[in-house]
C-alpha cells in the first residue's frame, strides 16, 4: 500500500468511525438514509474515486476505490458507495463525465434491459429494475437499455420512477424500480455493446462485492478476537478451550483467504475488466462468507445472536452479498465457459494466468 | 460399542391412521388459512389459537395419565403428531415447553396438588411454560447462576434475573432454577431448587431480547422481591440441578433438531420438480438420505425412552448431528436454485430461504452448543 | 435381536477372532486364499442363511445373514461371503437350489451382460465381467446373460474362464472373468425380466456393503477409542484433549448414523427387495465411511497410517466398498427417479414410508 | 488484523521465461518417458537420475550464494520453479528436503566448512538428506525425546532411534536433533543439539516402516554408539531445538502443501473436458478458485519471506487449509467421474484417484497436525 493510499484510509476509517456507527445503520435498517455520512464522503472527494480530474473525478486508482470498499464492508456503510463508483466507471469506460450524486445500479446478476424510444428531445421508458440497491434515496440509477437502434447504456433519473420498496437479509434497501412509459428528457443514453456492457456490470460489481466482504469478514473476525478475549467461562478466557482455538483458527484462515483473493481480483481489474480472478474470488469470498458467519456466531453464541451485539451488521451482510452479483453456483458457471476452452492439462496455465490471458478489452 | 446401538422402529400398523388424522387436520388448516408453514416454527410460530385447537384433538400431553387430562399413548404416537406438526411448518410454539419439558417435570418430580393443577391446563393448550435456566453471566456454565430464593413463612422470596427465556412474553409461567442455599466450592451444582414462577405475579418484570431478524421470542426476566408459594416448589430443596438436567434431557433427540429447515427443502424439492431439474434433485436426495437417518436415529430413541434404556449420549449425539443439518439445508438450497433469499421475497421459497439462513446460527447453539454435546458424546464413547 | 441371533452372533464373532486374523488378512492381500476361514463357514452352516432348508439353505432370515456380514465387515473377513450370499439369494427367488461352493457376483454396478449361444447340450459363452470379488478362487459366478431366447440369470463355473487379477484399494481381489467362446455344458441358466435381475442384483449388492461398512466402522470407532485411551501426550490421555474429543464424537456420529441407516435397510429388505431405504442407506454410509475413515486416521495419527497397524484393513475397504455396488453419486440418481415421480408436497411422505409404497415384486 | 495480512505478488515479466524453461524441461522428460506424474511426488517420487538433472539445471538450491553452488535467485524463483515440478507431479523426493531445509539450515547455523562441503552437493542433486525429530514415544510433544549424545574426545557418541524419518532409506545424512545434556523440567526444550549423522557410518541401522499402501518411504533409524565428529555439529550445543523449529516453519507454506493431489485435478480436468461434462466442470471450478487462493497466499508468504517478514502464523494457517484442500481433492473427483480408484487401474485417472485416497490421511499429519497448527493460529490471533 502507497503511502497516499495509506493516508487515504485513515481518513476514510475516521469518517466510518465517527459517521457509520451502530445507531447509523440500525437507524438505516428502519429507513432512514445516513445523509451524514453520505455528505461528509462526498465532502471528502471519496465518492469519484479511480476517476481522473478531467472527467470529473477525483483521481487515484481502482486499488484506492476498492480499498475504501473494503472499509465501508467493514462498517457496514448503509449507502450505495459501490453502486455510484460502479456507474461512474462505467461512464468513465465510455468517455462520459461522472457526478458525486447518489447513483445506483441493480445488484441481480439478470436484469433485463429496460426498454427506451426516442419522443422529440427525450425519452419514454418501460420497464422494472428488480434488486436495486437504495433505489428509494438515488437520484439516478444506471442500467442497460434497448432502443429502436440498438443497445444503449443509460442513466436515468429516478424522480418519476415508481419504487417499490424491498430489502435484503441485511435490512439493506433492495428496490424494485419502475417505469411505466415515463417521459424523461433528461436522460443520458450511449451506445453500446449490449453483452460486453452487460458483462462489464456484472465483472465489476461482483469486484465491488469481494471487497466489501473482505471488509465484513475482517470486522467479524476481530469482534470474534475480542470476544474470546473478554467472555470468560468455567473460570478462563474462552480463547483458552480448544475447540474454541479450533474456531478462531478456522475463522482467521477464511478471513485471510478472502482478504488475499479480493486483494488479487482488485489487482487484477486495473490490467483487465474481465479476468477470471474476479471469478474465483467471488467463489472463494462467498464459500468465505458462509463458513465464517457460521463460526463467529457459534463462538460469540446467544449474545451475537441479538440485535444488539453488532455481530450481525456484518453476518447478515455477508449472507446477501454473497448473493449480489452472482452465487457460486452463477461464477461457477462463468468458470465453466472458459474451462471448456482449454486444451489437453491446461489447467495449470489458467491458474497460474501464463497462458489463456484474455485480450484486454476496449469498449 | 453397545452405547452407540440404537433401535430400528417398525411404526405400529395403528399409527398410520393417527398420522392420517394429523394430516388431514393439517391440510384443513392450512386451507382454511390458519397459519402459513414457516421454518423453525416450534420456536417462532406462536398462535394461542392452534395450541388451543391441538388441545382438542388430544395432541398436547399426550403421553401423561388420562387422570391428568393426558392421552395415554405412546411416545411413538407422540413422536408422529410431532414431527407431522413440525414437517409442516405449523405454529406450536405456544405449548411447546409445557409439553415437551413442563408437564414431564411435574410427572415426574411434582406433586399431586401441583400435577392436578398443571396438567389439565397444559393438555388443554390453555397453559404455556417457559425455563428460566440461563443468567447473564452464566452461558454453558450454570452452575455459576444468581439468582437466589430466600426462606420465608410460607413460602421464597425470589431474586434475581433470567436470560434467553423463549416464549415468556407469551407464557404463564415460568419454571426457576436458583440457588436456595450459598454456592460450595466443592458441590458448586448444590443448593439449587425449582420454583414455578407466575409470570403475571407482583415484581416479574419480562424485557424483550430481539433477535438479529428482529424478531422476538426471547426474553429478559427480572424477579424483584417475587414472592413462591411453598405449594410451587418442584421436587425437593436442593435437588434443582439434577432436576433442571432431567428437564434438559428431554430436549436433545426429538425431531425438532432435525426438522427446523425441513418447510424449505419440502419447498425447494416442490420448485425443483416443477422446473424438472434432476441435477438439483441429485443433492436433494443426498439431503434426504441425511434426513432419513436422522429421523430414524430419532425415532429409535423416542423407542428407547418408552423402554426405560439410558439414551443420553445418542440423544446428544443426534442432536449434535441434526442441529448441523438444519444449518446445512439453508446453505445446501442457496446454491441449488437461483432465488434470492428475503423475508419479504414474492416466492414462499425466498421466504423460507430467508428464515433458515437467519434463524441457523441459533439451531447449533440452543438446548446445550455443538462443543458441549460433542464433550457429552466423547466422554460416554471413552467410558464404555 | 432374538435370542438365537445373538447365539450365531457369539459364534460367527469366535470364528473371526481365531480364523480372520491380522495375518490372514495381511497374507490374502499377498495372494493367498484364507480357506481356513471358509472351511470354518461352510461347516457351522453360515455360506447359505437366509434360505430355507427344502433349498439346501441354513434358514434363518435376511436379518441374521446380514448381522453376520456385518461381523465380516468388521472383522475384514478376506472372502466372498456377501457375494456368495447374494448368488444364493437370487437362486432362492428364481426357485433354485443354492449351494455352498464359493460363489460370486461382480460389485460393479453396470456390467453389460455376456452372451450365451445355446451348443448341443450346453453353452458356448462370451463376455468379460469386471470387478469380480475373489473370482481366482472361486467356484462359480453368477451374472446376467443374453441368449437368442431373451435374457437369463447364469450361474457359470469358472475354472474354464480368463481371469485377470485385479484389486480394490484394500488389496482385495476384484478380478476381470473373461470367456471367450468358451463351452460349457454345465452352466446353469434361469429365464429372467432382466432389468428387474439386474436391479435385484444392485440392490441386494448394496445391502450388502452397507452392512459390511457399518461392521467396518464399528471397527474403527473401537480402534479409535482403544488408542486414545491408551496414548498419552503432553503428560496426559490424549481423549482429555477437546480437540480429540470433537473428533471422537464426530466419529461416533458417523458410526451411528451409519449402523442406524445399515439397520433400517436390512429392516425393510425383507418386506420388499427395492425400497428407497437401501438407496439412502448406501447414500449415508458411503458418507460415513468417507468422514470417519478421515477422522480416524487423524486421530491415530503416524501410528495407524502403517501397515503394522490394523485401521487401515478397515479404512482401505471403506474406501473400496463404498463404491462397490455404487457410489453417492450413482444412488441419488435412482432416489431422484423415485422423486420425480412425487406430487406436491409429497417429499415426507417420502421420508416417512407412508405412501409411495413400491408395490412388493414379485420375482 | 494486521497478522492475517498476506501481499499480492505480481510475479515479476522476466519469471516467464523461467516458467517455460522448466515446462519444456518437464514435457522433454515425460516424452522421454522419463516419468510418470503421481500425487504426493515430493513424498513418493524418488529418482536420484531426476534430481541430478534438476541439479544440472540450476534448479537446487537455487536462492543459495553461488559460492555454495547456489544460483543467487529469488524465493520467489524458487517457488516457481517448485510449483511446476509439483504440479506435473515430478519425482522429487530425492533432494527435497536437503534443498528445503537442511541446505537453509546450514546458511543460518551451519560453519563455513560445512557450507562449503555439503551445499554444493546438496545443489547438484547428489547429496540428499533426512530429518531426525520424531521419537517413537514423543509424537508431537517433541520436548519428551530420548535420543542422547554423550561428548567424547573429538565428537559425540549418539545413541537413540528417530521414527517417521522420510527418504532415509535414500539419503546420506540426517540432521538429528538429540539431547546434550539431560532434560530439566522447568526448561523442557533446552539442552537438546543437532547433529548430522552420516547415515553410512558403524552403528547406524535403517528399517523400513512400510505405509498402509505397502509402500516404502518412512523409516526408523537406529543409533547405536555412533560417533559424531565436532565439526558435525550444526549450529551451538544446547540451541537444538530453536534450530529444528527454524528448520520445521520452512516446511509450512510452499505449494507442497496444496499441490500434492494436483495431479488428479489435471487428469479430473482432462477427463471432463474430453467428455464435455459442464456439470462436472461447474465443479472443479470451485475447486480451482480455492486453489488459486491457496497459491496467492502461499505466494505472498514466499514473498514476505524474501522481505524478512514474519509470516508464522500465515503459513500455519495455509498449511492447515491446503491439506485440508489436497484430501477434499480425492473426496470430490469420485463423486464427479465415474472411474473406480484402483492403483493398477488401466486408466490414468483411476491410478491418480487411488494414490490421493491412500495418501490423504498423510496430508494433514506431516509438519505439523492440524490440530497443532490452529492452536498455532489461534495465539497468534489472540495475542495480535
Amino acid at each position: 500500500m502507497s503511502e497516499m493510499q495509506e493516508m487515504i484510509m485513515e481518513s476514510v476509517t475516521k469518517l466510518f468511525d465517527k459517521y457509520s456507527t451502530k445507531e447509523v445503520i440500525n437507524e438505516s435498517e428502519n429507513g432512514r438514509w445516513a445523509q451524514e455520512l453520505w455528505e461528509q464522503l462526498v465532502e471528502n472527494g471519496m465518492v469519484t474515486v479511480a476517476i481522473p480530474e478531467e472527467l470529473g473525478g477525483n483521481g487515484g486508482d481502482y486499488s484506492d476505490a476498492l480499498s475504501i470498499l473494503r472499509l465501508a464492508g467493514k462498517y457496514s456503510a448503509p449507502i450505495p458507495l459501490a453502486e455510484t463508483y460502479l456507474a461512474n466507471w462505467i461512464l468513465m469506460g465510455l468517455g462520459e463525465n461522472v457526478t458525486d450524486e447518489i447513483t445506483t445500479v441493480s445488484c441481480s446478476k439478470d436484469v433485463n434491459p429496460i426498454q427506451l424510444q426516442k419522443n422529440g428531445d427525450g425519452w419514454v421508458v418501460f420497464g422494472s429494475v428488480k434488486q436495486v440497491p437504495w433505489a428509494r434515496f438515488a437520484k439516478k440509477l444506471l442500467v442497460m437499455g434497448e432502443t429502436s437502434e440498438g443497445s444503449i447504456v443509460a442513466l436515468i433519473p429516478l424522480k418519476n420512477a415508481k419504487i417499490i420498496q424491498g430489502e435484503n437479509l441485511a435490512g439493506e434497501a433492495r428496490d424494485e424500480v419502475i417505469f411505466n412509459n415515463v417521459y424523461l428528457h433528461d436522460c443520458k443514453t450511449i451506445k453500446v455493446d449490449g453483452v460486453l456492457q452487460k458483462k462489464n456490470i456484472l465483472y465489476g460489481g461482483a469486484l465491488t462485492r469481494t471487497a466489501m466482504m473482505a471488509g465484513a469478514l475482517e470486522n467479524i473476525m476481530e469482534l470474534t478476537v475480542q470476544y474470546t478475549n473478554e467472555r470468560s467461562q468455567f473460570g478462563r478466557p474462552i480463547h483458552r478451550f480448544q475447540a474454541v482455538q479450533q474456531h478462531l483458527a478456522m475463522l482467521a484462515g477464511e478471513t485471510a483467504a478472502a482478504s488475499t483473493a479480493a486483494n488479487c481480483a482488485v489487482d487484477s481489474y486495473g490490467k483487465d475488466l474481465f479476468t477470471n480472478e474476479i471469478a474465483f474470488a467471488k467463489i472463494r469470498v462467498n464459500e468465505a462468507a458462509g463458513k465464517a458467519s457460521s463460526i463467529a456466531h457459534q463462538v460469540l453464541a446467544a449474545i451475537g445472536f441479538t440485535y444488539e451485539h453488532t455481530l450481525h451488521h456484518s453476518s447478515r451482510r455477508l449472507w446477501s452479498w454473497r448473493d449480489e452479483f452472482g452465487t457460486e453456483t452463477d461464477w461457477e458457471q462463468i468458470v465453466t465457459e472458459q474451462l471448456v476452452t482449454l486444451k489437453q492439462d491446461g489447467l495449470w496455465s489458467m491458474i497460474t494466468g501464463n497462458e489463456n490471458k484474455h485480450q484486454k478489452v476496449e469498449l | 460399542m453397545k452405547a452407540l446401538q440404537i433401535p430400528v422402529v417398525d411404526l405400529p400398523k395403528h399409527t398410520e391412521d393417527l398420522r392420517s388424522e394429523v394430516r388431514q387436520f393439517i391440510k384443513d388448516e392450512i386451507a382454511s388459512g390458519s397459519f402459513e408453514p414457516r421454518c423453525d416454527s416450534w420456536l417462532s410460530g406462536f398462535s394461542a389459537g392452534f395450541s388451543r385447537k391441538l388441545g382438542e384433538q388430544g395432541w398436547i400431553g399426550m403421553t401423561w395419565p388420562k387422570k391428568y387430562g393426558g392421552g395415554e399413548r405412546s411416545s411413538i404416537e407422540r413422536y408422529i403428531v410431532t414431527e407431522e406438526l413440525l414437517s409442516a411448518g405449523a405454529p406450536v410454539a405456544g405449548h411447546w415447553i409445557a409439553d415437551r419439558q413442563s408437564g414431564p417435570l411435574f410427572l415426574k418430580f411434582g406433586t399431586e396438588e401441583q400435577r392436578e393443577f398443571f396438567l389439565p391446563k397444559i393438555a388443554k393448550g390453555e397453559c404455556f411454560f417457559s425455563i428460566g435456566l440461563s443468567e447473564p453471566n452464566a452461558g454453558s456454565d450454570l452452575a455459576a447462576l444468581q439468582t437466589r430464593a430466600v426462606k420465608v413463612d410460607k413460602g421464597w422470596i425470589l431474586n434475581g434475573s433470567k436470560i434467553w427465556t423463549s416464549g415468556a412474553h407469551n407464557a404463564h409461567y415460568m419454571i426457576t432454577l436458583c440457588r436456595t442455599s450459598p454456592m460450595n466450592p466443592d458441590n458448586r451444582h448444590g443448593g439449587m431448587s425449582q420454583l414455578v414462577v407466575d409470570l403475571a405475579a407482583p415484581g416479574v418484570t419480562i424485557r424483550p431480547i430481539h433477535l438479529m431478524t428482529g424478531e422476538h421470542h426471547f426474553n429478559e426476566v427480572f424477579m424483584e422481591d417475587v414472592f413462591v408459594p411453598d405449594d410451587m416448589v418442584v421436587g425437593e430443596i436442593g435437588n434443582g440441578w439434577k432436576q433442571g438436567m432431567a428437564e434438559l434431557a428431554y430436549e436433545r433427540s426429538g425431531p425438532e433438531r432435525f426438522l427446523s429447515t425441513y418447510p424449505l427443502l419440502n419447498e425447494l424439492t416442490n420448485s425443483l420438480l416443477e422446473n424438472g431439474d434432476t441435477k438439483g434433485l441429485n443433492e436433494v436426495s443426498r439431503v434426504i438420505s441425511r434426513l432419513w437417518t436422522l429421523r430414524n436415529m430419532s425415532l429409535g430413541i423416542a423407542q428407547m425412552l418408552e423402554d426405560g434404556i439410558p439414551s443420553n449420549i445418542i440423544a446428544s449425539l443426534v442432536k449434535d448431528q441434526g442441529t448441523k443439518f438444519e444449518q446445512e439445508m439453508a446453505e445446501i438450497a442457496r446454491l441449488i436454485v437461483s432465488v434470492t433469499p428475503s423475508t419479504q421475497s414474492d416466492s414462499r421459497l425466498g421466504r423460507l430461504m430467508a428464515q433458515s439462513i437467519l434463524q441457523s446460527p441459533g439451531f447449533t447453539l440452543r438446548g446445550g452448543t455443538t462443543e458441549i454435546l460433542r464433550g457429552i458424546v466423547a466422554k460416554g464413547v471413552i467410558q464404555k
